[in-house]
């Protein structure tokens, strides 16, 4: 056990922290600038560290991503633009894409070139994902029309293309009907519609297909093996997340300071509240960060990512919640932390709650597949996805 | 970074649970609950095993190994709850530091020491035959009369201490304390983890086991949710009593905040675990026989000691604000 | 909406406020000086109030009963001897038992000639109570033979007679092959054995039945019939818990009286932590109170007690818990509330939450039976008993 | 004993549904939050009403009733979050009592009152023009300046208030603010409890609709007794609201503790409610065309008007402690 860097993770620690300084006057102001960042962090070799060199990437270790990421946090530094395409898309390309895709897209996504967004949720298939309803039927040239409705997709509204998780044979049970495709945001019949959440801003969008082409060589992956590409995806998304759910909701240090300079103007009785509350989210904070960083620790000797992350996810919802109610009790309604007033930070909570798996779906991930707890029994198995909608 | 136990602290892992889960068990806390008989392993055979005194230093006779390996230990100990509590010897390693005669009583298992705080009854009062006090910023050292305590969890010898005629060790001894404090609350949280994840096995087992209506009562979400919420309290509260462990080997600075925030979490994580567990048993868990309660008694009596959990958390707080402004 | 007492309310309560006072200071010692003190209760009219008169009672109302439980408990005197009989078997016998039943027990019961245990919970029947495995069997003579073993069974080792619930048929589903008979206790074959609990008592016991006789005279009820017949025994429960779960853990009056004792000795700030400890057990104590009277209001007008009962119950223990521990951390481990030590009182609540439908049970009750939520797929539909022991 | 509301009172409630229903609702909140559109139905409506008078006396134009008939009201008002509060015509009716003049502008709208604490911005600061406040123990009244805040539920009207020349109209007014407070926490509560009644009702139905897994997610224990929790609290609530408002006329004595102990209950369960059934929901409970946020809102700011729940908790603690010994 060593939590200090090795000589090489120090070596590269001092190139990109030299770098980031240098260079972290510049914040980006406008989509453009934050594309030129991001191209500009990959001309300097910090952009996909971890990703294979066949793929554009540097062929690093993921704890050196994992530097990257902490140095960026360390500045305050906005993540990149490309984020999702980074985290999830890129990885499925890499798994499953053709030669031929990983050629056009994978440099370019690095690169923000091209901004990425994934299409998965539906209206009427959110935690029961294979349950989705946007249907790909082969058309007379052996490509794909895509007619549908998806939900929740970040960034859609400036994305070029998209990872595509469609139904294709409604006959057989659900799991087993679907395939992923490649798909160009920019295609005639793709309408993006923004979805304004509660507190006023619109983070995520609906997407509507009416009748898309989608050529066969934008296929990822076999027909028919679309939830398995998805599992990939999926899989990415919780190694992007190496930090265990610490990225969710305020900084405890930044509550930490904002009571710091506010607690003295409290009474008596309210001072000795606030540091209850605040230890006690305080402690879950660290909690979730010292977990994350043992899942680093073993996702860096090579393991797979386990469902054992979702437990940051978990837990970092709840501080969050603790954290951020403390802020809003403390600080007043004229306080900002972090550039959020208090109302911004309280009204982004429930959307972070359910983003990335509800509470109760992660716990049925983590209580069937990390504690080996039987599953409920399923009212869908065996049932071919037309007949579940009967 | 690498954060993960070594191969070295594995195998000291696995040593210790062989000789702990042979030496103690949830019936002998049972039987010292019954009949006040002794608890097990018992003062010289934990001195004996040398996993009580990992952390004494080796010109003393003692392991002259790590605050961290004492954890890894104090973890299994936790989980057959063991006594005497290693806490005691991990405070007296570094209250010692320097008086080498004391340090060979105590590795040599002539000396039965406890430490003696300010408020609340004394861990291993019982069978203790010299204490240590804070006085007056001084360190000092002395027998006393111990008055035995209601047995709440009777592997937890809780007694009042009248110290007698004491000697004074270390004048200005106020950081040595306060570090052997910090020392003894990661400690305290190690065995307190090895009792939550024993509990958690328990609850699991259980779940998997027992029916109703049909099927498991783990496949029912109300069981199963509460079991993953017990289950992520106690991957933190391991991840806590690591970094406390390793940062009052290698990073002093981060053991204050680090060892409040073990204790705090540890504090409510057995408590959380073992009336979840209880719960999950239904009836048979509330039963003399079953081994739920003595986890529970453990929980009970060790939110209290070094500090409780408000104090702990008070101290996070504190801390925290210190250091982000 | 009135919560005086109408007029006959007040004449009652004087009439049972003056016999109380002046026989409150003979509290019974031991277990014949209870029986004593119900029989004497029960020849002045306060046992059984709300009973017909066929069945030995007064005929009177709920409110009756409910005024003389209120200052039974002004005057802390302790719960009658035969309370699970009056609460629970008389009950029962009084709707499903024969001319002869009924005119053998129930006077003896409310004088406490006679004391009463329900016999249904097993060992691998808690939760799910109808999946019980005791057998009835018939024998030559008409009569029966139980064979099995209960468990929880209060007052099994001094008890004169139970209800039993037994299976009298494998060969159907579950809950309709079951039987209710009456027992005599101090039949050959019965043996009980105390269950220690955590806290080291024995409130509760373990009871066997190694083919003891039970004439078919004492059936209760017809052969098959036995789960509407424990149904009766359980709404006749909720009736009897009117107060809606707030008799549960220790009295928040007593709570307040100790931490305004001992709250002096607390630093400013343990001060603070147990004024807000004791204002949201106390909340939650109050709330739990006065929805016990809105149900009590409701049964008075002739109303069945229906599953909102259950909530009482649910809330009850979480208050409790709350306060207990707000008594442990303020009062030290040398207080006394009522009469408990800090440690019995906390190590009985476990079981508190669990007799009388564990939490998760009364949860599933109210969602499905109040709130009209779908009940979860059964797994042991149709199935006869007996395979579901496969 | 009944504790249970008269036909009379259900009549009423039946009748201020049918208007409240009419005249206000979540969409309305909605379009106050977006364009800065009046809140419905607006004083003037709810003056006209006769709902919003109906504790001031018959002989200044009132309703001549009680506070139990104004918050079985008020519940109404909550479920559809109807603005202005009910609280400042309840607070107004007592700490006017006598002073025939402005009760009777309060009964026919031509005064349009605002009570104004200590701290924290005032309720319906918006549109009032006329503050009653306490000033060195008398009740003062007066015009002021009103200062917009940042509407997070717009429906609440929340302003900072600085008094002009302010009129002493009772000196020694201590008792009077006291009760007019407490009835006021008693009607704010009773709007509590409306909205949490409202919010349960929304999370039911949904569960009862949404499909996941082949089956109705009120199916799964998770869902159902995340709402089953919210039931047992609002019941809870109703029960407190109810004791709170009887007390009001009938037990004076009473009303301190039963109003705390509903302000503190309201405040707690319609955070809970709202918070639950947002995650009931799912994403969709989180879009602003959603009603669930608009619920939130008010749950956000209820939580601190009229004191906080923390303050409730801690004069529920005092008061029975005062009681108990």
């Amino acid at each position: 056990m060593d939590f200090d860097d090795t000589p090489d993770e120090a070596v590269w620690r001092a190139e990109v922290r030299a770098f980031l300084e240098q260079h972290s006057g510049e914040r980006p102001s406008d989509r453009d600038a934050a594309r030129a960042w991001q191209a500009a962090l990959y001309e300097a070799g910090f952009v996909g560290v971890a990703w294979p060199v066949e793929a554009g990437g540097l062929g690093g270790t993921l704890m050196q991503q994992a530097i990257v990421d902490q140095e960026m946090a360390r500045l305050g530094l906005p993540a990149l633009i490309n984020l999702i395409g980074i985290g999830m898309c890129g990885p499925t390309v890499i798994v499953h894409g053709s030669d031929g895709q990983k050629e056009r897209y994978l440099q370019r996504l690095l690169r923000a070139d091209d901004l990425w967004c994934q299409l998965f949720s539906e209206p009427e298939a959110g935690s029961d994902l294979a349950g989705l309803r946007t249907r790909a039927v082969r058309d007379d040239d052996g490509g794909w029309r895509v007619t549908g409705q998806k939900v929740w997709t970040t960034l859609a509204h400036i994305a070029d293309f998209g990872i595509l998780l469609t139904r294709t044979d409604p006959d057989v049970p659900k799991h087993r009907g679907l395939t992923m495709f490649v798909v160009d945001m920019k295609a005639p019949g793709v309408t993006v519609r923004p979805l304004k959440q509660m507190n006023g801003e619109a983070h995520f969008n609906e997407v509507f297909f009416d009748d898309v082409a989608v050529p066969d060589a934008e296929r990822l992956g076999e027909v028919g093996d679309g939830w398995r590409v998805a599992l990939t995806t999926l899989m990415s998304e919780r190694l992007s997340l190496g930090g265990g759910g610490t990225s969710i909701g305020p900084k405890p240090e930044a509550v930490a300071r904002h009571v710091a300079e506010r607690i003295g103007a409290l009474s008596a009785d309210r001072q000795v509240l606030a540091r209850q509350q605040l230890g006690r989210g305080y402690v879950a904070s660290l909690g979730a960060r010292y977990t994350g960083y043992r899942q680093l620790s073993k996702l860096s000797r090579g393991e797979l990512p386990g469902p054992e992350a979702s437990a940051g996810k978990l837990s970092g919802t709840r501080s969050a919640r603790d954290l951020t109610d403390l802020a809003v009790r403390v600080l007043g309604d004229d306080a900002r932390v972090d550039g959020d007033t208090w109302q911004t930070m309280q009204a982004v909570l429930p959307g972070m709650a359910i983003a990335g798996g509800s509470d109760q779906v992660l716990r049925n991930i983590i209580g069937e597949r990390v504690l080996g707890l039987p599953a409920e029994p399923r009212a869908d198995k065996g049932v071919t996805f037309k007949e579940s909608l009967a | 970074m690498n954060f993960d136990l070594d191969q070295e602290h594995l195998d000291l892992a696995g040593g210790a649970r062989e000789f702990l889960s042979a030496a103690a068990s949830p019936a002998a806390a049972r039987a010292a609950l019954e009949e006040g008989t002794g608890v097990r392993p018992g003062r010289a055979e934990l001195v004996k095993s040398g996993f009580a005194t990992i952390t004494v230093p080796e010109s003393a006779g003692g392991g002259g190994g790590s605050v961290l390996q004492l954890a890894v230990v104090a973890e299994q100990a936790g989980r057959v709850l063991a006594g005497p509590s290693l806490v005691n010897f991990a405070r007296a390693a570094v209250l010692l530091d320097g008086d080498a005669d004391r340090l060979a009583g105590l590795a040599d298992g002539s000396l039965g020491v406890a430490v003696v705080d300010d408020s609340g009854p004394v861990l291993d009062a019982i069978g203790a035959d010299t204490f240590l006090a804070l006085r007056d910023g001084a360190l000092v050292c002395g027998p006393g009369a111990v008055t035995a305590r209601e047995p709440i969890d009777p592997t937890r010898g809780l007694g009042d201490v009248a110290l007698d005629e004491t000697t004074v060790l270390v004048r200005d001894a106020g950081e040595r304390w306060q570090r052997a404090e910090r020392v003894g609350r990661t400690i305290l949280a190690a065995e307190g983890l090895g009792a939550a994840a024993r509990l958690l096995e328990m609850g699991v087992a259980y779940a998997k086991d027992r029916h109703a209506f049909g099927r498991p009562i783990g496949s029912y979400q109300a069981i199963k949710h509460m079991l993953v919420d017990v289950y992520v309290e106690v991957e933190q509260l391991r991840s806590l009593v690591w970094w406390a462990a390793w940062a009052a080997g290698h990073a002093p600075g981060e053991l204050p905040l680090a060892a409040a925030a073990a204790k705090a979490a540890a504090a409510t994580t057995l408590e959380h675990a073992a009336e979840t567990v209880i719960q999950v048993h239904g009836g048979i868990g509330f039963t003399w026989e079953h081994d739920a309660h003595l986890y529970w008694r453990r929980a009970k009596v060790d939110r209290f000691l070094l500090g409780d959990d408000v104090a702990a958390f008070d101290e996070v707080a504190r801390l925290a604000m210190e250091a982000a402004s």
